[in-house]
């Protein structure tokens, strides 16, 4: 019911905001990027993160998780926004672990969500197939034989996909693209014989792959939950998701929102600060606003999850639009309010900008969640 | 069983005994009372109840016994409203006089004046209208004009005010006056005096929308006794900011009352444009409509959180103003989009050709157009927010 | 081509500015409205109008107009919306007389157009069925038999229906409400027996009615153009109709915008006038340029109507489209920008927005012409 | 036939008989000649229609001839223009010393200044660039700190230009240096320099778009002789005035020709989004995208309707700022549509896994954002707007 966090939960933020600050500051994805770093993250930080704990953050004690739940998870991705840190929380954290939680089997899940809280494991959900999020358009073939399953098709914007150990590659087992029903779910190695990876450089400067499965071929035990009915657990972990990176927007878009609120008071021109300007204070003023707003969806959405009630398909959807909107705008109102020293590559405001675009297209863009929403609300 | 729940005990009981059924329904706006010297009672249980609820002093249940207040501590208070609200008890008496001048007077009364006129506001013997704005005096209400003239043994008092709410059916005024010309903000005082006495007229104000409320109010050498001053003399302005604080509150709800009445916009959209396959036939429409009715399910997140941080005591200031924007903004839209989902069936003023909901829809979209503007225009909040919350230069 | 007035053109916008000015300010709709005036028109006005030619701007000679074209009467309609003048303009001179000349027998023609040009006869249009504007969706049913053809059933929101003398009807011969084809018209008799009027009171205090059609009877030569096939006609008529109310509504936004930044000269809040706030200035220079372009398309829309140009439809959408959103934007400013006082019975201002939604909803609002605008440009 | 029929038919067999078949066609941005010391011809027949074009002295037709130019009357350039449009001939020369300098100093330059400057200009041997925008004068361009000492012979300049576009490719530059710290616009000269002169030092910028042709300039205790000066001492306000006027309607020009590189956005929509029966198959932004292309369509006819007015004598003024504001702006807004529409595949940096289309689009959709600033932004427009156009107080 509360929308507030509590003392658990903030310090978590508060530990999280150092460490993001001092470890992982834009300068640190700038090095990563002019380095041409291959991996695209930085894997002992990584493992420190793990030590606190973070990897495990949604996982029970069973499996060496803290088990804080999404809105302890909510926290770090916020914080991870602000520094638009790039590590595998979404693609392990967010997706994968809570996948193979729900739907694994016992097997999969000691072999799996241990090495994940140990920082070992890096997973990808290999899902995308067209420039549009659009789950059940899945078109991946998965045919069985008598040895397991053949995998042919593509993947698209499969985040951390070059870096991952394992794939949960969505499948179609049956139906046709569009159908919600035969949708199969397998944990495909990084490193399978007939498997393509390709680094996609993103605007970015984040991590993802563009995948092709040529006969891949995996045994029995690969499949991960029920044969035909992934769409479920998939929808449920992808809401998710939705409302986790809703956080690490918010987390952008009040640190975009706060270097430009400090940049118009010390830019001078005509012997005045650019911020006792009128119009800019109102379009300020504005954007303070839609944050609020986000941020109060953000919370009632995590909210939701940890309480697993039945309107999180809902909020997940209002979270996402409402970051998406807010995203937007304060990105760009943030590079027009720098001016010149906004377009330069020198100055960060653009990171956010560049950032935003990509969350906003990171399952499903405001437009989609708009429809969903008022689809699940019966209009 | 504690004392509290003791008190909680009783007055449920109380409540159940003496609230008559028919005041345990939503109240039709006609069926408010506002008591006053000439008090109007549509229903007949309103009368019961209104009587039943001054008896037990329960219409200012916090305020000192000695000054016609019910006396109850803070928790009872809040037990009184929970159990009200589980019966869904009607308010018994609107009144100005309690939410407004109240607590300016017990802040800044005398005991005198407490004692006059505490009691029969506690009772509803006298309804009362307040005086802020003036036709020069609206975002800029410092630079209030009304004129009030030391004159020995009283104030003289000259001048007009607007949007003196109800003031034609008021008995009384609480009224923000010039007591010194020479200076802005410290040259006003705060006078209370009767309505009837020589040389007030009021007359309501037409609306876009139709007949209102608001009224006209004009002072031509009303004698004022001195002691009808609150305050000290060119201390106007600190209770004037108390009181504006709080009407900023009111026009929010009002707000949000006014867009009450009217069905979600979805469900408007659906009744008009037809909604084949459960969605609402003109997706360009439906998308505005899904983000309109998103926006508002943030809005009210975004309160709820601010009434939890508030109680939580880590409320980061600025929410008023910006409940009041955007409260204020939305309401406007959302007229606006039911008026494209209506078509020519929303353009009607009055006849039988519309039907009410129709006529009324046409109505409040005029309406609404002023919420942004009352009680601190939207530009104004905008420049709050940029001030205290963000802290930008002047 | 040319966007510009000609001279004859510019004596005539010049002339009708004063005219509308002195003869039928916003005072005097004021006075119809609360003299609660059955006709909702000043009849003597009108011949005075139809002496100056206005009500044959569009007619040739030959039935005594004076063939000013479109763009003509496009300063003429633009003027009346500077003062809101209620006037049979639309009905008559923009909807009827370019009807019955395009589709009217000779003797149709020699019975109306002449005592249109003179200010004797009112027409109007009988059209919508709906309560938003979709030609098509014409149900009202016009049954032939060897005497005629009868009548049953209802129309709505028909501009100045109560006053009309005579009526067009557009009925549905063949077919099924929503196509196209199977539209017949017929003229009707405003006294005819079976019909009746209501007036409706609408929020703009202009003139529009309610009609029923209870066994209304005609002769065979009521059919005004071919039988089942008026939706060519009707729709080229709609759209100078759409292009000339667009005209009507610049008019109204320059005007709301000229008196509003009139009253941000004036108005002062602490200690200076209130247009010298930024935020105000910036939302005024916006509105600027939503003027300037409906001005633009105004022109274009009139030109080509006069120069019966194939992209006359797109234009009508064009032109009809921003002139709704130009006057949304300008009249809703227009009232916040006055504060208190534009909310006001007393003050003008409030006419110019409620006459705008009037506007908006007549022949398609913005929404139904960009959905017709990209149909037509082929997406 | 008249005179100016006689020059019309010669102009056109000189064009038809001169201008290589492949200077017919749309130049790519990279086949742009520009001159200077060390000139680019990507193309041979660039050189060839250089060479003729500046035999003609038609680089610069309405130039005098003394000073190198072609000497033609108004009507005869008209006429070279129409004719060069008819047969789509190429610009022989881009050049800002054609477009920004040579005005100038044919204006205010001494009869010294033009016999050095303006035939290697009209030659195309000389590549020049501007120097205006500091690091801390933006918008506030007078504020300009970069600063030119008299030292008896010379002028001695030290400071920082940014925003210097192609400096790192030009010969000379043209510079507004302060030469009067005691007052603001009064106290601005403009100078002329050779870019090889010690203590200049360029480096081109990196945008969030990616690498540009602007330019970051340094000078450290530059020597600038005085009869580099143009203009009175102190003058250069006058000048830059001008100049910035001429700036203003090149970028909304080319903003328009950013955009123009990609397909309007509805093939682009229809192309990501699919057209199932000729609609684009996502109905909201179906609805976007129609709004964008008829605001589009309407600023098109605004600008031809500004033309007319123009040559017409009629034009109401305000007319720049007004496209520069709204040009800038849809074209941001049209990029912003296009990513929504394209989707994923419009994230692409650089590598093979996108097409060049859309790592075009990308970048665009990224340099667009510095339309609204460079050249003045749209705050400093609408305030142009609200000044001189709506004559509203300061």
């Amino acid at each position: 019911m509360s929308l507030l966090l509590n003392e658990e939960q903030t310090l978590l933020k508060d530990y999280t905001h150092s460490f993001f600050g001092e470890k992982l500051p834009i300068s640190a994805l700038r090095a990563l990027r002019d380095g041409k770093n291959e991996t695209g993250f930085d894997r002992d930080l990584w493992r420190q993160m793990a030590e606190m704990g973070w990897a495990g953050v949604l996982l029970p004690e069973t499996y060496g998780g803290v088990d804080f739940g999404y809105k302890g998870l909510g926290q770090v991705l916020e914080e991870s926004g602000r520094t638009l840190a790039a590590t595998p929380l979404v693609s392990t954290v967010l997706l994968s672990a809570p996948l193979v939680l729900e739907v694994g089997s016992d097997a999969q899940k000691q072999n799996i969500l241990p090495a994940i809280v140990s920082g070992d494991l890096i997973l990808a959900l290999a899902l995308e197939e067209t420039p549009r999020h659009t789950p059940a358009n899945t078109a991946l073939h998965a045919e069985a034989d008598s040895d397991g399953y053949i995998l042919n098709g593509a993947k698209t914007f499969v985040l951390d996909g070059h870096i991952a150990d394992q794939l949960i590659v969505v499948t179609r087992t049956s139906g046709a693209p569009g159908d919600v029903d035969g949708l199969s779910m397998f944990l495909v190695d990084g490193g399978a014989n007939g498997l393509t990876r390709k680094r996609t450089t993103l605007v970015d400067s984040r991590n993802a792959a563009n995948l092709t499965f040529n006969n891949v071929r995996v045994e029995p035990d690969a499949l991960l939950g029920p044969v035909d009915r992934a769409y479920g657990a998939l929808e449920a972990v992808l809401d998710g998701a939705r409302i986790g990176l809703a956080a690490e927007m918010l987390g952008s878009g009040l640190e975009a929102f706060k270097r430009t609120i400090e940049y118009l008071k010390i830019r001078e021109q005509f012997g005045v600060p650019i911020g006792s300007f009128q119009a800019l204070k109102h379009r300020a003023a504005l954007m303070f606003c839609e944050l609020e707003l986000t941020k109060s969806t953000v919370l009632e959405a995590l909210t939701a999850l940890d309480e697993k009630r039945s309107d999180v398909p809902q909020l997940a959807s209002l979270a996402k639009a409402k970051a998406c909107e807010m995203i937007e705008l304060v990105t760009n109102e943030a590079v027009q309010m720098h001016g010149g020293i906004g377009m330069t590559d020198e100055e960060e405001i653009g990171f956010f900008m560049k950032r935003a675009r990509v969350a906003q297209q990171t399952f499903g863009d405001a437009g989609f969640h708009r429809d969903r929403y008022a689809t699940l609300m019966g209009f | 069983m504690n004392a509290l729940e003791r008190f909680r005990a009783k007055t449920r009981t109380w409540l159940e005994e003496n609230c008559p059924l028919s005041m345990r329904t939503p109240m039709p706006e006609e069926e408010r009372v506002w008591g006053g010297r000439q008090p109007k009672f549509e229903n007949p249980d309103s009368k019961i109840w209104f009587d039943r609820m001054v008896a037990q002093a329960w219409t200012v249940p916090a305020w000192p016994k000695e000054y016609g207040g019910g006396g109850l501590s803070r928790e009872e208070s809040i037990i009184l409203g929970e159990e009200m609200g589980r019966l869904k008890c009607r308010v018994p008496l609107f009144s100005f006089g309690i939410s407004m001048l109240g607590p300016v007077l017990l802040k800044y009364g005398t005991p005198e004046q407490k004692a006059k006129h505490l009691p029969p506001i506690a009772r509803g013997e006298l309804r009362w209208c307040q005086g802020y704005s003036e036709p020069g005096a609206g975002s800029d209400l410092a630079s209030l004009k009304t004129r009030a003239e030391d004159k020995g043994n009283h104030y003289l008092v000259n001048g007009q005010k607007v949007w003196t709410s109800y003031a034609h059916l008021a008995d009384w005024i609480f009224c923000l006056v010039r007591t010194d010309t020479t200076t802005k903000h410290a040259g006003i005082s705060f006078l209370l005096f009767d309505m009837t006495t020589p040389g007030v007229e009021t007359r309501p104000i037409a609306l876009i929308s139709g007949g209102s409320f608001f009224c006209e109010t004009f002072f031509e050498d009303v004698i004022v006794p001195k002691d009808q001053l609150v305050g000290k003399l060119n201390g106007g302005w600190d209770i004037a900011k108390q009181l504006l604080q709080h009407e900023r509150g009111m026009i929010a709800q009002i707000g949000r009352a006014i867009g009450g009445k009217v069905p979600p916009v979805y469900k408007v959209a659906k009744k008009y444009l037809g909604d084949e396959n459960g969605k609402i036939d003109d997706p360009a429409l439906r998308d505005a409509v899904v983000q309109h009715t998103m926006n508002d399910r943030a809005f009210d997140l975004t309160i709820k959180r601010a009434a939890q941080e508030s109680e939580a005591g880590t409320a980061s200031g600025g929410a008023s103003s910006m409940f009041k924007f955007y409260g204020t903004e939305q309401n406007k839209k959302k007229f606006e989009l039911i008026m494209k989902c209506v078509g020519t069936n929303g353009l009607g003023w009055e006849g039988d050709e519309f039907d009410d909901d129709e006529l009324m829809i046409c109505r409040t979209w005029l309406r609404s157009k002023g919420n942004s503007i009352e009680g601190g225009t939207s530009e104004i909040q905008l420049n709050v927010i940029a001030k205290r919350v963000l802290e930008l230069p002047d």
